[in-house]
């Protein structure tokens, strides 16, 4: 459980897999965040949990007990598709993370 | 009596006395002098010409001159049927003949300084109980309550008259007789024929502050007889008239001034006492009542010794009876540091003074043998030696260093340091505990305890005291030893993040004193100052005092040491966790939580 | 019905004459509150002998203030006393109250009850024979009264280990008593207790180590000293003394005949320099903090002030009769059936 | 799963089942948020969706694929407990809900 605080990774990627539709051969960088926010819990947190495991709440995919590594700024991206057309795409990349909510 | 208390009923007959005032001389020759303003405060209706009220100039007798039904509409607010309201006026006394400008610093506003009895009269909008529709045992006494005050050291002189006016009871076939039941030796006299009651000697506070007198009233008609009992009370008033005394003749003290030499040390304290009361409020008054004052010429004296005055309500008790007196506190205390090599012997006086009191003796003399003895910056004649493990870390700290009596120092600084050692391993440094008497070390380059060219290593120990710079020396060998450990990659630096034993024992941290970090079991359920936790020295940490070494590092010790935010049941310290629930651990600089033993994985969403 | 002080000098700013005149009276009862009336002279203190006779027989006649109206109270009051200032400074009997009488007893009757319905019979009632613990429980469940609660409990705990703020509690406490419906506050501060442990928590409810005690006793004189400089404390103590006066004659105890009234006269004091409160975890008794000694010749007037609270018949039977009032209520409660808690 | 957006719930607890340590017999009213917040969703969360359906990226519980909910902000509580001592407690009730990261 050491040192998987929450930060920054990022990866190269074909435009193509990025899902969104593009037709493109051009690779670009994506950055996404991920690692623990367990030091970034408050009382809230430990109550939530305490009150799940005494099934006072039931656990449920939409009910966190603790903040979420999330993307606090974005990097835009640029590529020339298939057809050389240039397209940019907001809030696509990560450009800093933090343990959020 | 200070305040008077009276029906007055729309239908009541004119040209009668109301009441009486009584008053008591201050000396013999003295002239009594009763007085009326003219206005009044109608309660809810504010300021308004008396018209209705009289007072006999000598007697004190109070007279209802005017009829009220004429004036009921100021007395009731405009026609608002209220059942009753208050008139509010005082009686002025004095030894001379009225004026009529006493009215003017003396209006309804300001009474505090004109001897004053208060009257609030209520007018009742009903006409007077009839004799059948008032009980028998109303007939006697007003419900004022019969409670008195006389100044001590005053003339004799008549306080009361127990029977009533005649408006005042309204009943005529009846008889009302009155005694007053009291000790023979008490100096009260009850005249059976007037019902007046007289103090017959002057009263000295100081023997006897309370009286408590029985007023029987027996009332007879054609049927039956009943009768009634009061409390009367008389409080006798205090005068300064006692010089202050020393409770057991001891005006002398003897103070010491030897490891103890800052600002604000109590050095030594005497009693005085005096038998009249201090009152507290106002404030100003009382403090300006008794006074402490150094009596020297020497500006070294008067700049480094001060007195501090206290004083607080004690109880004599002349034979068996219980009187309020006063205890005076004088603490001689310093006013500054004194330096480690002043040393002399002389004797400082303090004037106590009773600024009230008129009579001889007014002040007294508190003596203050002060001797001030030197402190000498020694080590003891050993040389300090520690053996430390080669698997020590940064931080983790080795034994402490104290000149001689360091320990009972207060307002003494003392400066330790390490000179260069007899080989080039500088592993090992000091720094000062909080008020500076000793010297923690501690291992501040863990590298050089893993040479093995670092075998035993001697450094120079010098001691400085700041205000004088006078200094001590001598030596501290550090001995390493201990088979060296690997250290796993993934360990952090702080053993406090560990939330389990088995997390916590396989890593080291900073501070550790062998290379591992040590598990505390907790015990107890709930907040606990016994929380479990992974710390890299159970000696030191937690230990609820965040030490000078500690405090250099907020990884070190963060259970004593934290600011920040603590998560979950626990009670905050000064500094750090004073009590937690469960297991606690900390993300130094961050959060630390203290959290149930069985922690389960935290929730997760979405994926 | 005795109009607002406020509309009074609001009537009276519009009129000139009385404008001038009231104008004055503001510059007599500012010296008066500094006590340097002395330093007036005769020609000015008739000049406000006069303002103040011709101002109580104006608009201001019998004007009133209203309980339990925060920021209005205060701005009132002052006009209060502004036109009452002959009442002689220092003395300990004020005569009379600013506030308007109060509502009768039946309003009181709102929507605890139904609160205490879901405490009572539901899992989280824990130990019903703590009614201190139950009236607790049903403020949580109003959300007015928990979070008002909660405001003044933090405010009055110390924070990370330095002392708490008087002030600052004291006001939270007045804003608790003030804005909370006394349906709570009534069964909230005056339940009744079995035992010592009940009894430590009814002790601990205005928070006494924060609102209540100091390091030292002062002399109850400089307490009333202080309250009279205060508006709203002179004002709570004449209302107390006019609500809870003692009779010796009526059974009552009281001479206005009105226990409520004289509850939530009492209850104002809280949060003001005068703040009274139980004695100890064993009996039902309340005092000041502060004691008679160093009183001097002023021992009578001190214990006066003390015993108005410490030893007051009106205050006790009006005790005693909300805390049986409390005691009956919950027994019949037990027969209600269980209402689940709300979501 | 029309109305399952984000928001703030709340139920009464006893102090004791906060599971924070406190021995006490008084209620709390608890406030938490819990709901969807897929209309609060980037680029950045459908390509990392994607990537994660590609295999490009493994699943991972400290991965979140879109915005938390998550109180932004807390209410004070304050109880008395079994000794009548009195405890206020921070960050423990959520006050109002948001959709963050």
């Amino acid at each position: 459980s050491r040192n998987r605080h929450c930060r920054l990774h990022s990866l190269t990627v074909k435009v193509r897999d990025l899902g969104l539709g593009f037709e493109s051969e051009e690779i670009v960088r994506f950055s996404y965040c991920i690692g623990s926010c367990e030091s970034a819990r408050t009382n809230y947190d430990l109550t939530l949990q305490n009150l799940v495991q005494l099934e006072v709440l039931m656990r449920d995919k939409h009910l966190s007990s603790n903040p979420c590594c999330r993307p606090v700024r974005y990097e835009v991206v640029s590529f020339m598709d298939a057809r050389n057309a240039w397209h940019t795409v907001d809030n696509l990349s990560a450009a800093e993370c933090r343990c959020v909510g | 009596r200070k305040e008077y208390h009276e029906n007055v009923y729309i239908d009541q007959p004119v040209g009668l006395p109301l009441l009486r005032i009584h008053a008591l001389k201050d000396s013999e020759e003295e002239e009594v002098h009763f007085g009326l303003c003219p206005d009044l405060v109608i309660q809810r209706d504010g300021i308004h010409k008396n018209l209705w009220f009289q007072i006999q100039e000598n007697t004190g007798l109070l007279f209802f001159n005017r009829s009220l039904e004429k004036d009921l509409h100021k007395m009731l607010l405009g026609g608002s049927w209220a059942t009753m309201s208050k008139l509010v006026f005082p009686v002025l006394l004095s030894s001379q003949p009225f004026q009529g400008k006493e009215c003017q610093s003396a209006h309804s506003y300001n009474l505090q300084h004109v001897p004053h009895a208060k009257v609030t009269l209520s007018v009742i909008n009903a006409t007077m109980p009839s004799c059948h529709s008032t009980a028998l045992g109303q007939m006697c006494f007003t419900d004022m309550d019969l409670s008195f005050q006389i100044k001590e050291n005053k003339p004799p002189g008549t306080f009361h008259q127990l029977q009533l006016f005649p408006q005042q009871q309204p009943c005529q076939n009846i008889s009302i007789s009155y005694k007053v039941i009291a000790d023979e030796s008490l100096p009260f006299h009850y005249d059976q024929n007037t019902t007046t009651i007289r103090v017959t000697r002057s009263l000295d506070r100081e023997t006897r502050e309370k009286y408590e007198l029985l007023a029987k009233c027996t009332v007879r008609d054609a049927s039956k007889e009943t009768s009634k009992e009061v409390p009367l009370l008389v409080t006798v008033l205090d005068e300064d008239d006692t010089p202050p005394f020393l409770p057991n003749g001891t005006n002398t003290a003897d103070a010491v001034v030897e490891f103890c030499r800052k600002e604000g040390t109590v050095l030594a304290t005497l009693m005085v006492y005096d038998a009249d009361t201090t009152p507290i409020f106002p404030l100003e008054n009382s403090r300006k009542k008794y006074t402490g004052t150094i009596s020297t010429s020497d500006a070294w004296v008067k700049e480094t010794f001060r007195v501090e005055h206290i004083f607080n309500e004690i109880y004599f008790n002349p034979n068996g009876s219980q009187v309020r007196g006063t205890q005076h506190e004088y603490k001689l205390v310093l006013n500054k540091v004194i330096s480690i090599t002043e040393s002399r012997s002389f004797q400082l006086d303090v004037i106590v003074n009773d600024t009230e009191y008129q009579g001889p003796d007014k002040s007294l003399m508190l003596h203050f043998n002060i001797s001030i003895l030197p402190v000498s910056i020694q080590f003891p004649n050993i040389t300090y030696q520690f053996t430390v493990n080669r698997n020590a870390a940064n931080f983790s700290q080795i034994g402490k260093i104290c000149i001689n009596n360091c320990m009972r120092f207060c307002g003494i600084n003392i400066m330790y340091s390490l000179q260069a050692p007899n080989v080039s391993c500088y592993a090992v440094n000091i720094v000062q505990s909080h008020e500076d008497k000793d010297g923690s070390l501690y291992v501040n380059d863990s590298a050089v305890l893993r040479k093995p060219e670092c075998k035993e290593i001697q450094y120079p120990v010098l001691a400085v005291e700041k205000q004088s710079k006078k200094e001590a020396h001598s030596y501290l060998t550090v001995i390493l030893d201990g088979k060296l450990i690997r250290n796993d990659e993934g360990c952090l630096d702080s053993c406090a993040r560990s939330k389990t034993r088995s997390e916590c024992e396989e890593c080291g941290g900073l501070g550790v004193l062998t290379g591992r970090c040590q598990w505390r079991k907790g015990s107890g359920t709930g907040i606990t100052p016994n929380y479990s936790t992974c710390s890299p020295s159970i000696r030191t940490c937690p230990d609820g005092k965040c030490d000078t070494v500690e405090s250099k590092d907020p990884r070190i010790c963060p259970q004593d040491c934290t600011n920040t935010n603590i998560i979950g049941g626990h009670e905050r310290g000064l500094t750090g966790i004073k009590a937690g629930n469960g297991i606690c651990y900390c993300f130094p600089e961050e959060n630390c939580y203290c959290e149930k033993d069985d922690i389960k994985e935290p929730l997760c969403d979405d994926m | 019905q005795p109009n607002s002080c406020i509309t009074a000098e609001s009537l009276c700013l519009a009129d000139p004459v009385c404008n001038a005149t009231y104008r004055i009276l503001e510059n007599c009862s500012r010296s008066y509150t500094k006590n340097s009336f002395i330093i007036l002279d005769h020609e000015a203190r008739n000049k406000c002998l006069q303002a103040e006779t011709l101002m109580r027989n104006s608009h201001f006649q019998e004007c009133k203030c209203q309980r339990r109206t925060q920021k209005q109270e205060e701005q009132c009051l002052r006009v209060y006393w502004t036109v009452h200032s002959t009442v002689s400074e220092g003395d300990f009997n004020l005569e009379m109250s600013p506030y308007k009488n109060v509502a009768s007893e039946e309003s009181l009757k709102t929507n605890y009850n139904k609160l205490a319905t879901q405490v009572s019979g539901s899992h989280l009632a824990g130990d019903s024979t703590n009614l201190c613990l139950q009236v607790a429980q049903i403020c949580s469940l109003n959300r007015r009264c928990g979070r008002l609660r909660t405001m003044y409990v933090s405010n009055c705990s110390p924070k990370d280990g330095h002392a708490c703020n008087q002030n600052k509690c004291h006001r939270e406490l007045k804003h608790f008593f003030g804005k909370v419906e006394l349906d709570f506050t009534m069964r909230f501060l005056f339940c009744p207790c079995q035992d010592e442990f009940c009894g430590e928590r009814r002790r601990k409810t205005i928070v006494p180590d924060c609102s209540f005690q100091n390091s030292t006793k002062p002399n109850c004189l400089l307490l009333l000293d202080t309250c009279l400089k205060d508006y709203v404390c002179k004002s709570r103590l004449a209302d107390f003394q006019e609500q809870c006066k003692p009779s010796s004659t009526s059974s009552y105890g009281c001479s206005q005949h009105n226990h409520a009234a004289c509850l939530e006269a009492y209850m104002g004091m809280i949060g003001t320099p005068m703040t009274p409160n139980y004695i100890s975890n064993s009996t039902a008794d309340v005092t000041l903090w502060c004691s008679c000694e160093n009183s001097g010749n002023h021992k009578e007037d001190c214990d006066e002030i003390l015993s108005s609270f410490s030893n007051n018949r009106c205050l006790r039977s009006a005790m005693q009769s909300q805390m049986g009032l409390n005691q009956v209520n919950t027994k019949d409660l037990k027969k209600l059936q269980f209402i689940p808690s709300p979501n």
